[in-house]
């Protein structure tokens, strides 16, 4: 059986042939410009201006959040990075502040009011009024109980402190004065901060 | 090229078409290094991380600051730490950022066997394009800075982009902008040069004397550059190379095999095609078998004849 | 004629399908190598649906090559091995290029350029098989420096070029030395054939030592 | 700080003692860079470790923790040996000149007056000889011997080159070329400054660590001029904010006292913050004390505070101890004390010393409530988690509430950064779920509470019914509006005495000095006042532009007090007006007002030749080179051991350790001794994380994911401890199995002639969040408080260290 002159071609010009498939569009010529950046981003994200919550620097950062604040678009925070214009960071974040965002995003961020009984081996989901109403409770009665209105030598001091309070490092100064306002209206006097930690 | 409009390139892996040439006039950009301010924060390393929504998993301690251990699919930068003991006997912690140099010459292109694969931009930028690669690691073997890494998920290549898609919208990458102590900057190459040099003055005056500009130019120079205090000895920086360029083999692979290669099978191929139409086939004549028959025929009982 | 027309065997049908599933392999790795070799001949990725899949099936293939070639080399090492006919029919080299038979001296089964292709093909084939593990980034990666990786891809891309030459050699002889192909295809020579290329093979069937099983009635 | 971020970059020499501001606080460090690029400023850096800010100092020396006083006497001794010190700025704006009573003395580590049972001083000898004026007698000449110049010498005579080394380890060579380096910035037109954060604070000599180096800078010239100053770095967000509010437990906002036992009425409260000039035309702002207390009772009560009720003097807490902070609320609630305790985005579990004590104290309580956006540690004291928590969940009778808030992000408010700017942020987006507001939570709570005691009454009602509540939306009222509140506003039509100009009844203050103390205005914090004025949202402002690129930018948000970015800066002028450094003035007398880029600290119009001194938070208006009675532990500082030490005080072996420091009976018990802890160990925080927050953050997770401590080669090899192997560090208290990080940066020092080493404990692993798990520093550290302050002494303890193999159920 001979092979004929076409089959010969056939075999060592498969080559050949494939590249023409390549010309019906196979290959790649046809989508070779097509290579292309990443697109950007943030082109039609939201900006807004905050402080760095970590430490005292406070450098000023941008918020990225997809949505435009239409009625019915959800903001969500995206991408935050360094404010150019503040005159500290100029632009920079250090490696805590590069990576707000998965503080603001941590899967360990608290959703849902939570309570744990006493002797309680895990915590449940309960209500913002049950919690409320029921820390308001526990404090009315340790205050009835144990508020000093006046000391043994009969001054009036009006204190309390039976309970006390930790007042955050990283809540604004308008929280921070309303904090003050209601503890101290209830006397309460172990009242601190984080300051020396 | 329409949405390369600010990239156009000038290179691209694994091509035989010649890149668009007509807009010559982009500036070549630079990230410059200075190592001397970098306190090894690992703030490039966390916005980088950020804005390439890039999430390694989490690793143990192993005895190092440096964290993760490796650059990887998800590790495009990288802040490298060594205690360093002078000749005076005192310390020095030498900490290094690492990442794609992003050379002039780029080896992963040259290895890269997928065209447009790879590419490198009029900026300089030298970038992968992911939908391109087919996965097979030759970039790592063409790169003189050990720096792709190709994921075992989707078997693609990846590094440092120079943040393409923000330099394309007139941004300075990530990591530069974070960067606290400005060791990172970032902006045209001459102009990134021109800084290095000041900044080696000042490190002469404070008594570094090998202070010096590392743009190694056996790969044409690079577009992430470094400032060192001992730029005779690069390698103190974990390992950066002395003398970075592309592996002879590698060169050798890419450079002369190729077309040697091709040009061999073509030439076999045709030597055969010209033997065919000379000498011909070699066809068996009725007479062959006819004397085949006959010692089949004889058998055992002939001796087998003498040719002439 | 009367005259009862015999066939010789040449090929069995296992060796046959041995030497087709090895062929088969070879040109696929052949048309996935050179994809990832050249850009030139990238477009024959897409005959194995793009450059990804060329990159993943082409070591699997190697695979399979590998064990196929180790099934012919079990197969045929024997009558590969050299001779002192070999050496003679190297000396005729020239008659035989130019179909000048008469010239050339009588072999057995195998001619020393046969034997050459076996046996490069045995040296190429580890040397590609182990070359491209180092280089098979999906798994071993991380088994070897990049270094070492610098020499396998040099090293296997070197003896991938060696392999494609003997083959085309091997190719080009199947179709120049008429009705060879159908010993690989059907199996079976003409003892003209056999008279022609390999007279010494033909001569040691006929004698009386020899299993007659190889002869049969031409189809 | 007394200056701002910015400002560091004119500094000529940067001294990072007692702190790593590289690694803590790397976005203002920049500074620090910029001061050594564009200025040429040399970096020293003194610490324990070679630290991030080390590995680009010009210059490092190690030191042993707990003995920067030694140091730095030695450093002021050196000083006044090679009189390098700034002659004219002494002489006229310190207390070098004044004369001390007789009766002040130290002997064998003691001030006069101590009192052995109460472990406190009688401070009234330490203070000046008085003329018959009231005004402090002075030597202009300084040759009397009882002048503080004088004696601050005789003081520091002791702290000679070899007994600095002696006691701290930093060699000799190395002392005296940084004394050498510091000594250069004497000169009028040099400045250094110190930038020191936990380093110092965290120790039973903390305050002290502090006051030795503002002595330092106030002999060399360096308080209220360009790149000079003492600046804190202060290490939360708001925590500048919180302290200036007074959520202490002895403050109200502004930092004005809550009132004691002692003070039963308003009068009593007035006497004690009397204001009585030391020297001649003295002015301070404390002239105001009684401003600033009645606009504050009258912004947190209205119209409930008048005249006839003393302001509402009644409502306020009176304390019966100096303090109720954090360690004392724990001793209470270990001896059944305390009943509740809110945590609101603190984590004490972690954060305090003696984490078992913590545990313990929490254990006790009948009900504990949680605020925070994270899942914290502290909420979950009373559960199981292994080695790194064991807790018998079913034994712990405390009530736990964990209510979730928004964060920084979802929020509008401001904040105060370490260079006391009140910064404006805007919200972003919602917080997840059904997260609310510490606004919402904490109205939520008191709207419960007073509707309770409105229907219910109880224990003295009055200031919780008659707490102001007007905001617009009462369940949780605008930031906006709570801002306005402390900004503070006229309550009738004010007329100014010298402009005449009418300030109308309702509308915002533009500053403190509008604030009357007969009830017509409301300021709910007066060093806020002007913060948020007609004019609009100060704080808000965002004009970067910064005269002369000197670091002040003055119209970039808004700085307390009235907008001024330097502390003292009247000081940067020499008594004349003119600035001592002529290329980098900041403020200076033009004939008739004082003008310059940054809002003077002094009377704007007071003339030079009037004498008034330029530190006007001072009654002799002088910087303190003897701090009268102002610090617990003496007016000198003096180095004291810490509580935990390797080695006894070679200068007063009798009294090794602060006399007067905070130490609890319970807690003395828990001390180790160095025959079985012999290692001294000191804590710290990494760049990549944020106290116990940013391990839940998943790329800070990512770039520290473990638990390690730091253990020098030496020792490191002398207990066959591996790079990266497992370790055991041990104190009295507890133990912690970690990781070892084995490196170059720690080296053996030698102390009183022998090898100390150092262990190094960052201190940021807990039980929840996405970093493995940890079991914490704090799990080690001592329960000791400064003297002044009550900081724990977190930088200076005793443990032991041991090769082991991975925990358990880790």
């Amino acid at each position: 059986m001979a092979m004929t002159r076409r089959e010969f071609i056939k075999f060592t010009g498969l080559g050949l042939a494939a590249s023409s498939l390549g010309m019906l569009g196979f290959g790649a010529s046809g989508e070779a410009q097509a290579a292309a950046v990443r697109p950007f981003k943030l082109t039609h994200a939201t900006e807004t201006r905050n402080t760095c919550t970590y430490c005292s620097v406070a450098c000023g950062i941008l918020i990225y959040s997809m949505g435009d604040r239409a009625k019915n678009a959800r903001s969500n925070i995206i991408h935050i990075e360094g404010d150019p214009d503040h005159p500290v960071n100029r632009g920079t974040l250090c490696p805590k502040g590069s990576a707000l965002l998965d503080i603001v995003h941590a899967p360990t961020r608290l959703k849902a009011p939570r309570y744990r009984p006493p002797g309680g081996t895990e915590f449940k989901e309960v209500s913002w009024d049950f919690a409320l109403d029921r820390i308001a409770t526990l404090m009315k009665e340790d205050r009835d109980k144990h508020f000093i209105a006046k000391n043994a030598a009969g001054t009036t001091v009006n204190r309390w402190t039976s309970t006390g309070m930790l007042a955050a490092s990283a809540s604004s100064n308008e929280t921070a004065y309303l904090t003050w306002k209601v503890a101290r209206s209830l006397g309460m006097v172990v009242f601190d901060n984080q300051a020396r930690v | 090229m329409s949405d390369l409009q600010s990239q156009d390139y000038v290179r691209r892996s694994a091509s035989t078409m010649t890149p668009p040439m007509a807009r010559s006039h982009e500036d070549q950009v630079a990230k410059l290094i200075d190592v001397s301010r970098c306190i090894g924060c690992k703030a490039c390393q966390s916005a980088c991380m950020e804005w390439n929504d890039l999430r390694q998993d989490i690793g143990h301690f192993e005895g190092s600051y440096e964290n993760p251990m490796d650059l990887s699919p998800n590790v495009w930068t990288l802040m490298k730490f060594a205690e360093y003991e002078n000749e005076q006997g005192n310390l020095e912690w030498l900490i290094r950022k690492d990442g794609c140099m992003h050379c002039e010459d780029p080896g992963c292109l040259k290895a890269c066997p997928a065209p447009g694969a790879i590419v490198q931009y009029a900026n300089g930028i030298v970038d992968f394009i992911s939908d391109k690669c087919i996965g097979c690691g030759y970039c790592e073997k063409g790169c003189p800075f050990n720096i792709p890494r190709i994921s075992k998920k989707d078997h693609k290549s990846y590094k440092c982009t120079l943040c393409s898609d923000r330099v394309a919208v007139g941004m300075e990458p990530a990591c530069v902008k974070a960067c606290p102590t400005g060791a990172i900057m970032f902006g045209s190459k001459a102009d990134m040069k021109h800084q290095a040099a000041e900044r080696i003055v000042d490190l002469k005056s404070r008594g570094f004397e090998n202070a010096g500009l590392y743009d190694p130019q056996e790969v044409g120079g690079t577009h992430v550059m470094y400032v060192l205090h001992h730029a005779d000895k690069p390698s103190l920086y974990s390992g950066l190379p002395d003398k970075p360029r592309i592996s002879p083999m590698v060169g050798a692979w890419k450079g002369v095999i190729k077309p040697l290669a091709l040009m061999g099978i073509a030439l076999a191929a045709l030597g055969g095609f010209f033997h065919w139409i000379t000498a011909g086939p070699n066809e068996v004549t009725e007479a062959d078998e006819e004397e085949g028959e006959r010692v089949l025929r004889e058998g055992a009982a002939h001796e087998p004849e003498k040719t002439s | 004629m009367t005259r009862e027309k015999t066939v010789i065997v040449r090929y069995t049908t296992l060796n046959r399908v041995n030497h087709w599933i090895t062929a088969i392999c070879f040109v696929l790795l052949v048309l996935s190598g050179l994809s990832m070799f050249h850009p030139m001949l990238f477009f024959l990725s897409e005959l194995f649906g793009g450059g990804q899949w060329a990159r993943a099936a082409h070591p699997w293939i190697g695979i399979v090559l590998l064990i196929s070639y180790l099934g012919l080399i079990v197969q045929f090492w024997r009558e590969n091995l050299v001779h002192k006919d070999d050496v003679e029919w190297m000396k005729s080299i020239k008659y035989v290029v130019t179909n000048d038979d008469q010239r050339v001296p009588p072999v057995g089964r195998n001619n020393a350029g046969q034997k050459m292709v076996f046996w490069s093909m045995t040296l190429l084939i580890p040397v590609l098989f182990f070359s491209g593990l180092v280089i098979w980034e999906v798994y071993f990666g991380a088994a070897t420096s990049i270094p070492v990786q610098r020499a396998a891809v040099l090293i296997h891309s070197l003896a991938a070029i060696a392999a494609i030459l003997v083959w085309i050699v091997h190719v080009y002889a199947a179709i120049w030395i008429r009705n060879s192909v159908r010993s690989m295809t059907q199996g079976y020579v003409t003892p003209g054939w056999a008279w022609r290329h390999h007279r010494k093979w033909l001569q040691e069937l006929a004698s009386d030592q020899h299993d007659k099983s190889v002869f049969r009635k031409r189809p | 700080m007394t200056n701002t971020w910015q400002d560091i970059k004119n500094a000529n020499v940067v001294v990072v003692m007692g702190g790593n501001a590289a690694e803590a606080h790397p976005c203002g460090f920049k500074w620090v860079i910029e001061a050594k690029i564009e200025n040429g400023a040399k970096l020293i850096v003194v610490d324990p470790r070679f630290t991030r800010t080390a590995s680009v100092a010009d210059y490092y020396a190690p030191i042993r923790p707990g003995t920067d006083i030694a140091f730095l006497n030695g450093l002021i001794r050196y000083l006044l040996e090679k009189d390098a010190i700034q002659h004219e700025y002494v002489r006229a704006y310190t207390n070098a000149g004044l004369i001390v009573k007789d009766g002040f003395a130290f002997a064998d580590g003691l001030f006069s007056g101590y009192n052995e049972e109460t472990h406190s001083y009688d401070k009234s000898s330490w203070d000046y000889e008085l003329d018959k004026d009231g005004f402090a007698k002075s030597d202009d000449t300084w040759q009397d011997p009882r002048c503080v110049i004088n004696l601050l010498k005789q003081h520091v005579s002791r702290y000679t080159p070899e007994m600095v080394s002696r006691i701290s380890g930093t060699p000799q060579d190395k002392f005296l070329h940084i004394c050498d380096l510091i000594a250069g910035t004497a000169a009028p037109d040099k400045a250094m400054t110190s930038l020191f954060a936990l380093g110092w604070t965290q120790h039973s000599v903390g305050s002290q660590n502090i006051r030795t180096m503002a002595m330092v800078q106030l002999l060399l010239g360096n308080i209220g001029v360009a790149g000079g100053g003492m600046n804190a770095l202060r290490g939360h967000s708001n925590i500048q904010g919180l302290t200036d509010i007074g959520l202490l437990s002895n403050l109200m906002p502004g930092y004005l006292n809550l009132p004691t036992d002692k003070e039963p009425s308003f009068d009593d409260y007035m006497k004690t913050k009397l204001y009585k000039p030391l020297r001649p035309g003295q002015t301070s702002y404390w002239q105001n004390y009684r401003k600033f207390v009645v606009s504050l009772q009258k912004a947190i009560y209205g119209d409930a505070a008048t005249k006839d009720n003393n302001w509402a003097y009644d409502w306020l807490p009176k304390l019966d101890v100096p303090l109720y902070d954090i360690i004392k609320a724990f001793e209470m609630m270990n001896n059944d004390q305390m009943t509740g305790y809110i945590c609101q985005g603190f984590n004490p579990l972690q954060a305090f010393p003696d984490r078992g004590k913590i545990r313990r104290g929490l254990s006790k309580l009948k009900f504990l409530v949680t605020m925070d956006p994270l899942d914290t540690e502290t909420s979950r004291f009373w559960q199981d988690f292994g080695p790194q928590n064991p807790a018998k969940s079913t034994e712990i009778q405390t009530e736990v509430f964990q209510l979730p808030t928004t964060c920084f992000a979802e929020e509008n408010g401001s904040l105060v950064n370490s260079a006391r700017w009140l910064q404006w942020h805007w919200k972003a987006a919602d917080g997840p779920g059904e997260a609310q507001s510490d606004i919402w939570i904490m109205s939520g709570i008191f709207h419960r509470l007073r509707e309770m005691y409105r229907k219910e009454g109880g224990a003295f009602p009055d200031p919780i019914l008659n707490v102001t509540w007007k905001y617009t939306d009462p369940i949780s009222p605008d930031p906006e509006e709570l801002a306005k509140e402390m900004n503070g506003r006229a309550l009738a039509d004010l007329t100014d005495a010298t402009t005449g100009a009418v300030t109308k009844a309702g509308t915002l203050l533009d500053g403190f000095a509008q604030l009357h103390d007969d009830g017509t205005t409301a300021s709910g914090c007066w060093i806020f006042a002007g913060s948020f004025t007609e004019k609009g949202n100060q704080m808000a402002r965002r004009d970067a532009t910064d005269p002369r690129e000197q670091g002040i930018a003055p119209n970039w948000a808004w700085a307390w007090p009235a907008n001024r970015r330097i502390l003292y800066n009247r000081a940067s002028a020499d008594p004349e007006g003119k600035p001592w450094n002529p290329a980098k003035p900041v403020i200076s007398w033009n004939g008739t007002r004082w003008v310059g880029i940054d809002v003077p600290d002094y009377g704007p119009t007071v003339k030079p030749s009037d004498g008034v001194g330029p530190f006007i938070m001072n009654a002799e208006g002088m910087g303190r080179l003897f701090a009268r009675d102002m610090m617990a532990d003496g007016p000198f500082p003096e180095h004291y051991e810490p509580l935990e030490s390797p080695v006894e005080n070679v200068l007063h072996p009798k009294v090794s350790a602060n006399p007067v420091a905070r130490v609890f009976a319970d807690d003395r018990s828990a001390f180790g001794s160095p025959k079985n802890f012999p290692y001294v160990a000191t804590t710290y925080r990494l760049t990549e994380h944020f106290h116990y927050w940013t391990k839940h953050a998943l790329i800070n997770a990512i770039l520290q994911p473990e638990e390690f401590v730091e253990i020098g080669e030496v020792l490191a090899k002398e207990k066959g401890i591996e790079q990266g192997g497992w370790v055991k560090v041990s104190s009295k208290r507890g133990e912690v199995v970690c990781k070892a990080y084995v490196t170059k940066r720690i080296k053996p020092l030698t102390v009183d002639g022998k090898p100390t080493h150092v262990i190094g404990v960052p201190i940021h692993w807990g039980f929840t969040g996405q970093a493995r798990k940890g079991y914490g520093a704090n799990t080690l550290t001592p329960s000791v408080g400064d003297a002044n302050t009550q900081t724990p002494e977190f930088k200076a303890f005793l443990v032991n260290v041991e090769k082991t193999s991975a925990p358990v159920a880790a």
